[in-house]
C-alpha cells in the first residue's frame, strides 16, 4: 500500500467538490453588512479538490485502518465489541437527527420519551433511582458525579472538610483525572496481592476528609471487588460516598447491580457496554445514575413525564447546573436505546456471560506462555505481564506491534499501572470461539518468536503500510500540522 | 437480536478448556448478597423488524427540520451537508474503530486527525490545534482552565454575549476549582472596550468574548483584543467556523486560544449531539493543550506516519496533574469536519458564509419592512439576529408552528430584559421563499 | 454541480502536448452538419442542495410502503431487508466496479458472485447457477431459449399460471425467433398434469409453470415433472426463493432449470426495478447457461482464486453464435441476495417463509370471516391469494386507499374470467393489526 | 492481505444474523397449510453466520476489490466515471426505493414524473422523439431496438424479407448477439484503413435484406464516424434503418445527437454516460429512443402526461409488447435523472469535452511508447496495440496484469478485436491530470519493462492478493459453486 498524500498535497487551485445555490435573496455588498475591519483578508488555505479526489482520499484512509468491523480489537478497557448495523441507520433517522436543541417540546415528544426510557433502563440496569444522560464521555460522567459528591457535602454543611477522593492504584487515568479538575485532593489506596483494593490501607486513609472513594469494578484487571461490601460499609461510615467507574459495566449486566453493591453515584459509558461505535476516539456518551438522595443534584434540564407526554425540567434549585450545551449525545443514546430494547432482559445478561466466558477461556488457553499476575477467575477481561518475555529482552510494546501483524488489533498495554509490562485483553461477547483460537495461536507463535527470535518482534509491525513509528521524535520536534510552504519555511 | 456468535457447542467446549462445568460457576467470585435475584425488569427482546419499526414510530413523533423551515441558530445550526461527508463517515474502518492507540494499523484515522488539525490551525489563524473536544461549550469552559494554568491567575472575565449555557458551563467547571468567573455586561449587545479595560485587574487570567456572539453581532474582537494585549491574560474567543469563512481569524487579531462548536461543519442538529468542540492556540501553550493530539513522525525507513503525541499532558500519563480529564473525544464529528471544509474549500466555505450572511440580512429586512418587528440590537451581525415582538414570543412561536413554520429562540430564558425578543437563524439552507412566508406568519402573529 | 477535476489551466497544458490550442479542434474531426449549434434546451445546472430539495419533493409526492401497510405483491415484495445488506451494498469498492474483467484485481466481487451462485444452487436444488439474469421475466424467456436451443425444438408450453407479464415477455422473446408459445389453461388456478400430458408434443422443447403461482398457488410440481420426465422437453420452474425456505427445491422433482424472481432476498420494491433474475440448471446444460458465470481456480502458487469463466458462450467471444446477448446483469441485486440468504441463514429463511404462510393463511380466513369475501380458489397457497369482491375491484382498492391501506392487485387486468378477485399478499412485514385493518376495511368497501 | 475463506467455510451450526419477530397472528400447523409433498424436506444448506462474521467478511471481501472510488478505472468501452455521492442517497429515499410497481398511479405520481422528464432530457440529448426506460441494460436496450425495427418492417409488409442487419467488424459483441437473438441473420462489413465502416463494402452489401445497420459513433476504436451522414442516405435508400448504440455517448453530449446524424433508433446506457456506478456488473439501465416514425413500436407500459398528472399507458396496439416485467430499473433512472439534472446543459456539454481532451492527452503522450493503429484525434477512448511489445514475447494480457501493480485498473484489452493486442483506453472526464499523469509514467514504465524485464511482466501481478489466475483450468474443470461436504466427494 503505498502512501497518502496530505489532503493539502492533493489540492490544485480551482478544484472544488462541494457547490452550492447562488442567492435567491436580494443581496447587498459585503461591505455594507460587514465592517471591513473584521473581515477575512485572505482566504483560508483550506484544499481545493474535487469530489472524486475526496472520495478516494479518504477511502483510502478508511483502508489504513482497523475497526471492529475488520477484525478482532481485544483492547482491555474498552470494549470493542460489534455493534448491530441497524442502530447507525436508526440514530441516521430525519427525525431523531436532524432535531433542533431549542425545538419547542411539543414537536420533539419522540426523542423526549426516548430519553425518558433510557433512562429508566439504565436505573434497572444499575439500581440507580435516575440517571442523567447530559455527559459526553466516560471521563465527563467523572466529573459530573464527582460534582454531585461535591454538592452533596456542601448541602451538609461539609463542603469544606471533605476535600479528598481516595482512588485506587489500578483505576484509569480518568479517575483522578476528574477529581483534580473537581477540585479535590486525590489520595491513592494500593491494590493487594489478589488484585483487590488492600482494604487495610483503605480504612487508614477513610476519614472525616474524605468526599469519595472511585471504584472500578470489575476493576481494570478485570477482577470483581470481592470485599465490596465491606468497602462500601467503610466508606459509608466514614461519611463519604461511593463512585462507580461503569466502563466495565460490560461484565455484570444482569448479574450485579452497582446499586446493589452499595455505589451513590453511577456513571456508564454507552460506547462500551451499550454497543455505540467507538467513531474513532469519539463520540462517546457517559450518562451519571445517582441514588435517591443525590436526585436533587442532577444537571439540568431533567427529562419529566407528566401524562402523556414529556417536558425538560430545568428548575432545580439543588442541581450543579449544566455540563454541556443542551442535552448530552442524543444520536449515541438513539442507539444505546435500541441496543437494549433489542437484546431485552436476557440477551443482556447472557452478553456478560459470554463475554466472562471468552475472556476466562482466553486466560485459561494463554496462562502457559505468559505470566499471570492474578491467578483467579477474570470477569470480562484480564491482564498478563510481559515479564517473562522481558528477560528475553522483548518488550510487551513488541509483542504488542508484532500482534498488528497476524491481523488483530493489539491490548491495551502497559495499563493498569501495577502490573509490570502489562497486557490487558478484553475480548467482548462478540468474538467466536474461532476468531478467539486464532487469536491465541498468534500469541502463542508470539511467545516463541520471543524465546526465538527477538528481534523479528523488536523491529514489528512488518506488514503494515509503515513501520513501527518513532513516537520520542514526534514529541520532541512536534509536527502537529501541515504547514503552507510560505510559513513552513520560516 | 442476538449479537454473540457463541453456540451452546461452543460454550461447552470454552468452559472445559477453562476447568468449568457452568456459565454460573464465572461468577462464583460475586458474594452472594450482591448476585441479582431475578430477572432485568426490561422490555425486549425485538428483532430487527420491530426495533425498526419502534423507533421509526419515534422518530415520526418528532418534527424534523426536514418537516419545516428551521429558523433556530443559537448554538446548532441547520447546514448543508454534502453527501460526502455521509459517505466517508460511513465507513466502517473509521466509525468502529477506538482511539487509534497503536499508530501503525490506525493510520487512517491519525492522518485524518491530522489533517482536522491542520484546518483548524488554518481557519482559526493560530498555530496549533488539538484533535476535538466535546462541544463548544466544554471549549469554553477548557480554554478558561487552560489560561488559568498558564498564568497562575484566578479570575476569568466572560462577555454577557457568549452563550448563556457556556457560561454556565463555564461555571460549572469553575466553581469547584476556585475560579471566580466574572460577567460582562452588554452595551447595545455587544461587550464595550471600555468595560473590558475596566474589569481587566491582575488576577485576570482569561478574556473570553464570543464572536460572532449569541445575539448574532459581530463582537469588535480586534479593539478587545487590544485592550488584552499586554494585560498578561489570554484573549480567549469562541467563534463560529463558518463565519470564518468571511471573518478574519482570531489569531490575527490577538486571540491566544479560538475555540467555538464545530457543529455547523458537517454534523447535524442531532438534537444537541454528538456536536464538536474544537480548540486552537498559540504555539508556546501547546503542553498546556487538553485533550489528543496527533502528530507527523517516520518509521525506521523514513516514511511519514502520524502518532499520537505529546501525552504526558493526558490523564492515563499524568492522572490527577492531567491538562484535563478528557478521554474519548469527538473523533468522528471531527472527521466529519475535514471532510466537509476539504469538500467546501476556501472558495466554498466562503459562499456558504455569504449566503449566511445575504439571507439573514434579508430575513431582517423583511421582517422590519412585512412584520413590523425592530431588530433589537443595531450593530453588523453574521446570520442571526434578534427582533423585538410586541406579542408574547412563546404564543408567536406556537402560532408560527400552526402555520408549518419553525420559531425562533426566546431570549427571555437568559435575558430578563430581553423577554420580548426572539432570535432567528438564517444558514445558506433557507429560501427567500421561507423567508417570506415567516415574515408574513411573524406579521399575522403579533394580533 | 461538477465533477470534472481539470482546471482551465489543466486544459491549456493538455491541450498543448496534444498540440491544439482550443478545446473545440477535439470535435474538427466531425462533420459541420451533425454539430450542435446551439445549448441544449434542458434544466439545471443545480447545486447538490437543490438537487437534494428537488429529488426529495418528487419522492413526497409518492406514497411508499412506508406510509401505509402494502399486500400487493404479484412478482414484487415487501419482505423486511436487514441492515447488513445496506451495509454491504454501500462498500464503494463493490458498487463502483465494473464486470470483474480483471480478476486479480476484482477478488472480492468474484467470490462474492460464487457464493452467491453457490446459494442459489443450495436453495434450488440444482447443480450450476449464473451470475444473475435482468429480473424473472427475462430469465423465464431465457430459459425457454435456452431449452429450445438444447432440445433443437421449436414450442414452448407455459402454464396460464405463469406471471403474466412473465408471458408476456416470453412471447416478445419467443415471437423473433419463429419459438411457438402455448398457454395451458388452468383448472382451479392450477396446470393440471392431464392438460399438460395432452399438450406436450415432440415438438415441446421446454413446459414452463411457476410455483407459488401468479396467484399465490402451489402448483402440483412433483406430478408436473414426472408428466415432462422423459418427454424429451425440459422442465422449468419458476419459483419465489423465499418459498424454497419451506417449499421442496425444483432440482428435487425433476426440474431441469430453475428460474425466478430474485427481488424477495434482500432487494427494495424500487417501483419494480432493478430486480434480480437468478437461473440454475442441471451441470449438463451449463454451456447452454446465459450470463455471467464465476468459477474457482489457483494462482501459480497454488493459491484459491476466482475468475469469470466459460466465456466462449458469451457475446463478447461468440457474438451472434452466444447464449444469449446478456453483458451487464443484476451483480449487486446478486451481492444483496447473498448477503440476505447468509444473514437469515437456513432457519432464519425457514422462519420468513412460515412467516409469510401463516400470516397470509389468517388473512385470507379473516377475509372471509369478516369481510365475507370468498377466496378465488380453493388450492394450498404461500402467501398470496386472491379473494373475490362483489363490487368493483378498482373502487375497493380506491376506498382501502381512503383508510390508509394498501389495496390488493384486480386481477381482470391479465384474466378476463377474474374481474372481480383481487390479489393479497402478506410478507413477515406484515401485522397481525394490519391484517385485521384490512378484513374490515374490505367489509365495509364493499357496500 | 490473507485469503479470505468463503461464507460457506465460516460456517458454524447454530449462528445466526438475522432475526425475526415471533407470529403475532393465530398460527396453524404447517401440515394443514401445505401439503407435505410439496415441502422441503432438509433446510438448505445455507451458511450459519453471526452478523459480526457477515460483517468483516463482506468487509473484507470489499477491500479486495477496485473500484472506481479506490482508483483509476481507464476500462474502455464502459465510461468508468465516477458517480456523485449524493445520487446514491437520492435513489435511497423511501419515496423511491420502497414503491411497490402496482401501486395505484395517484400513489406514483412523482415516480411517473421523474420517469416523463427523463425521458424528455434524453429525447433531447439524442434528438429522438420518444424513449422507453424498459430495457435493463445495453443489450437489452439493443433488443428492444431491434424489436421495433423488425416491427416497423413487419408493419410495411416487409418483415419476410428484411432480415438483415449489419455490423461493423469493430461492433461491441452484444450488436451482433442482440440482432441474433431478435432472429436475423448478421452480415458484418468490414472497417477501412481510417477505422471507420468500410463504405464501399457497406454499399455492397446493402439491398432489400437490409433491416438495419448498427453502429457506435464514436466507434469502439474511439473514432468518429466521419461519413455518418453518407451512410445514413445509403440505409434509409436502401430502406433498411440505422441502429445507434449509445454506450459512447459520453463523448458528444451537447456536442451532436444521433437524431441528427440520421439515427432512427438509439439506445443510451445510463450506467455508463449517466454517471450510475455500475454495481461490480450491473444493474444498468438501457433505455431506448427512437425517431417518430416508430414510436407506435415502443414497449408498453409508456408514461403519459396529462393536464399536470401522469400515468401508464398500455393500449398502443402497435407495441413489441413487454421487455421486462413492470417499467425497467427505476432506481437506476433516478440516479441518471439526478446527474442530468446537477450539470445542466453546459455542464453535460463540458463533460464531453474534458472526457475527450482527457482521451487525447493520453493518447499523445503515449504515442511514443506504443503502436498507435489508427493516427487520428481521437474521442472520449482510443486503441493502441501491443504489438510492439509482443515482438519482444510481452503480450498486452501481461501488460493488463502489471498495471494492477501500480494500483491501476487496466484498460479493456483484446477488444475490437480488429486491432491485433488492443488496449482499449477510456479516461473519462472525472480523472485529473495527475492521476493522468501518474498513469502515463506507469506505462511508459511498463513498456520500458517489456524491453529490460519481460519475465516480470508474464508474472504479474505480484502485489495483490492472489497472483495471475488460471483461467484455461477454471473453464477446463469448471468449479461453479461450493459443494457440501457430502456431495463434494461425490
Ligand atoms: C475504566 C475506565 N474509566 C473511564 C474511562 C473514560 O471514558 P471515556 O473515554 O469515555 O472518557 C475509560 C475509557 O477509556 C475506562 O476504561
Ligand atoms: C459499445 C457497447 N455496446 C453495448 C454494450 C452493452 O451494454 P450492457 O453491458 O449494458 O448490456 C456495451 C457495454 O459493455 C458497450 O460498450
Amino acid at each position: 500500500m503505498s502512501a497518502e498524500p496530505l489532503l493539502f498535497e492533493l489540492s490544485h487551485p480551482g478544484r472544488r467538490a462541494a457547490s452550492l445555490p447562488a442567492p435567491d435573496v436580494p443581496t447587498r455588498p459585503l461591505e455594507e453588512l460587514l465592517p471591513e475591519r473584521l473581515r477575512r483578508r485572505r482566504p483560508p488555505l483550506l484544499p481545493e479538490v474535487s469530489e472524486v479526489d475526496l472520495v478516494r482520499h479518504f477511502t483510502a484512509l478508511s483502508r489504513r485502518n482497523h475497526g471492529v468491523d475488520s477484525g478482532f480489537y481485544p483492547l482491555g478497557s474498552c470494549t470493542m465489541k460489534y455493534s448491530p448495523k441497524i442502530n447507525e441507520e436508526l440514530a441516521a433517522l430525519p427525525g431523531f437527527a436532524e432535531l433542533h436543541p431549542y425545538q419547542a417540546e411539543e414537536t420533539v415528544q419522540g426523542a423526549l420519551a426516548l430519553m425518558y426510557e433510557l433512562e429508566r433502563f439504565l436505573c434497572e440496569l444499575t439500581g440507580m433511582a435516575r440517571f442523567s444522560l447530559q455527559p459526553a464521555a466516560g471521563a465527563h460522567g467523572e466529573l459530573t458525579g464527582l460534582l454531585m459528591i461535591r454538592a452533596y457535602h456542601e448541602q451538609k454543611g461539609e463542603g469544606g472538610v471533605r476535600r479528598r477522593v481516595i482512588v485506587p492504584d489500578s483505576a484509569h487515568g480518568t479517575n483522578p483525572a476528574s477529581a483534580a479538575l473537581c477540585g479535590f485532593e486525590v489520595v491513592q489506596v494500593p491494590s493487594d496481592r489478589s488484585g483487590g483494593v488492600d482494604v487495610a490501607a483503605l480504612r487508614r486513609v477513610l476519614d472525616g476528609r474524605t468526599a469519595a472513594l472511585m471504584l472500578t469494578n470489575p476493576n481494570t484487571l478485570g477482577l470483581f471487588e470481592e470485599r465490596i461490601l465491606e468497602i462500601a460499609h467503610l466508606v459509608h461510615e466514614a461519611g463519604g460516598l461511593l463512585y462507580y467507574d461503569g466502563a466495565n459495566l460490560n461484565a455484570i449486566l444482569g448479574v450485579a447491580r452497582p446499586g446493589d453493591m452499595g455505589f451513590d453515584v453511577v456513571h456508564l459509558n454507552l460506547h462500551k457496554t451499550f454497543s455505540t461505535p467507538h467513531g474513532g476516539g469519539g463520540p462517546g456518551s457517559g450518562p451519571v445514575g445517582v441514588v435517591q438522595e443525590l436526585v436533587p443534584f442532577l444537571p439540568v434540564p431533567t427529562v419529566e413525564k407528566e401524562g402523556e407526554s414529556w417536558r425538560l425540567e430545568y428548575d432545580r434549585p439543588l442541581s450543579i447546573g449544566k455540563v454541556k450545551a443542551f442535552y448530552g449525545h442524543f444520536l449515541v443514546a438513539v442507539k444505546a436505546y435500541a441496543y437494549i430494547l433489542a437484546l431485552g432482559p436476557q440477551g443482556l445478561r447472557a452478553v456478560s456471560e459470554d463475554a466472562v466466558l471468552n475472556a476466562n477461556y482466553l486466560l485459561a488457553r494463554l496462562a502457559p506462555y505468559f505470566e499471570v499476575p492474578y491467578r483467579r477467575l477474570c470477569m470480562h477481561e484480564f491482564v498478563l505481564s510481559g515479564r517473562r518475555q522481558k528477560e528475553k529482552g522483548v518488550r510487551t510494546l513488541d509483542m504488542a506491534k508484532r500482534l498488528l501483524d497476524y491481523g488483530f488489533h493489539a491490548p491495551t498495554i502497559y495499563f493498569p499501572l501495577i502490573v509490570e509490562e502489562a497486557l490487558m485483553i478484553e475480548p467482548t461477547e462478540t468474538e467466536s470461539k474461532e476468531t478467539l483460537d486464532a487469536f491465541i495461536q498468534a500469541m502463542i507463535e508470539i511467545a516463541r518468536e520471543a524465546e526465538e527470535n527477538p528481534e523479528k518482534l523488536r523491529q514489528a509491525p512488518h506488514t503494515l503500510p509503515v513501520g513501527r513509528l518513532d513516537e520520542t521524535e514526534a514529541a520532541r520536534h512536534p509536527n502537529l500540522r501541515w504547514k503552507p510552504a510560505l510559513e513552513a519555511g520560516s | 437480536m442476538n449479537f454473540r456468535p457463541q453456540t451452546e457447542a461452543d460454550r461447552k467446549a470454552m468452559l472445559e478448556a477453562i476447568g468449568l462445568s457452568a456459565v454460573q460457576e464465572l461468577f462464583a467470585g460475586l458474594p452472594q448478597e450482591v448476585l441479582l435475584d431475578r430477572p432485568l425488569d426490561l422490555p425486549g427482546p425485538l428483532s430487527e423488524l420491530e426495533l425498526d419499526r419502534h423507533l421509526r414510530e419515534l422518530a415520526a413523533r418528532n418534527q424534523s427540520a426536514r418537516d419545516y423551515p428551521c429558523f433556530l441558530g443559537a448554538g446548532a445550526y441547520d447546514h448543508f451537508i454534502p453527501a460526502v461527508v455521509r459517505y466517508v463517515l460511513a465507513r466502517s474502518e473509521f466509525y468502529t474503530a477506538y482511539t487509534p492507540y497503536q499508530a501503525e494499523i490506525s493510520q487512517g484515522m491519525l492522518q485524518a486527525i491530522y489533517e482536522y488539525q491542520s484546518l483548524i490551525c488554518l481557519l482559526t489563524g493560530l498555530e496549533v490545534a488539538n484533535a476535538s473536544l466535546y462541544d463548544g461549550a466544554t471549549a469554553v469552559a477548557e480554554a478558561a482552565l487552560m489560561a488559568v494554568a498558564a498564568t497562575g491567575r484566578s479570575e476569568v472575565l466572560v462577555a454577557e454575549g457568549v452563550h448563556p449555557e457556556y457560561r454556565q458551563v463555564l461555571g460549572t467547571y469553575a466553581r469547584p476549582r476556585g475560579v471566580a468567573v466574572r460577567t460582562l455586561p452588554r452595551q447595545g449587545g455587544l461587550l464595550a472596550p471600555e468595560d473590558l479595560r475596566k474589569a481587566l485587574g491582575p488576577q485576570t487570567a482569561a478574556v473570553i468574548v464570543q464572536t460572532p456572539n449569541f445575539f448574532g453581532l459581530l463582537e469588535d474582537a480586534p479593539a478587545l483584543g487590544e485592550v488584552v494585549a499586554g494585560s498578561g491574560a489570554l484573549f480567549v474567543v469562541c467563534t463560529n467556523p463558518i463565519s470564518l469563512g468571511l471573518l478574519a481569524p482570531p489569531g490575527e487579531y490577538g486571540a491566544d486560544i479560538a475555540v467555538g462548536e464545530g457543529q455547523p461543519l458537517g454534523n447535524p442538529l442531532g438534537f444537541g449531539g454528538p456536536h464538536l468542540g474544537f480548540m486552537a492556540c498559540r504555539e508556546k501553550l501547546v503542553r498546556r493543550l487538553p485533550g489528543r493530539i496527533v502528530g507527523a513522525t517516520t518509521d525506521g525507513r523514513g516514511r511519514r506516519g502520524f502518532v499520537l503525541t505529546l501525552q504526558a499532558r493526558e490523564q492515563h500519563i499524568r492522572r490527577e496533574k492531567a491538562t484535563s480529564n478528557i478521554c474519548s473525544n469527538q473523533a468522528l464529528n471531527a472527521l466529519a469536519a475535514a471532510v466537509y471544509l476539504a469538500a467546501l474549500g476556501p472558495e466554498g466555505l466562503r459562499e456558504v458564509a455569504e449566503l449566511c450572511v445575504q439571507k439573514a440580512h434579508y430575513a431582517q429586512r423583511v421582517i422590519e419592512e412585512r412584520a413590523g418587528l425592530k431588530p433589537t440590537f443595531a450593530g453588523p451581525f453574521f446570520h442571526e439576529f434578534a427582533v423585538r415582538c410586541p406579542a408574547d414570543p412563546e404564543v408567536v412561536n406556537r402560532r408560527l408552528r400552526e402555520r408549518g413554520l419553525g420559531g425562533g429562540v426566546a431570549l427571555g430564558r437568559w435575558y430578563p430584559d430581553l423577554t420580548s425578543s426572539l432570535l432567528f437563524c438564517c444558514t445558506e439552507k433557507r429560501t427567500r421563499q421561507e423567508i417570506d412566508r415567516l415574515a408574513e406568519a411573524l406579521g399575522e402573529c403579533q394580533a
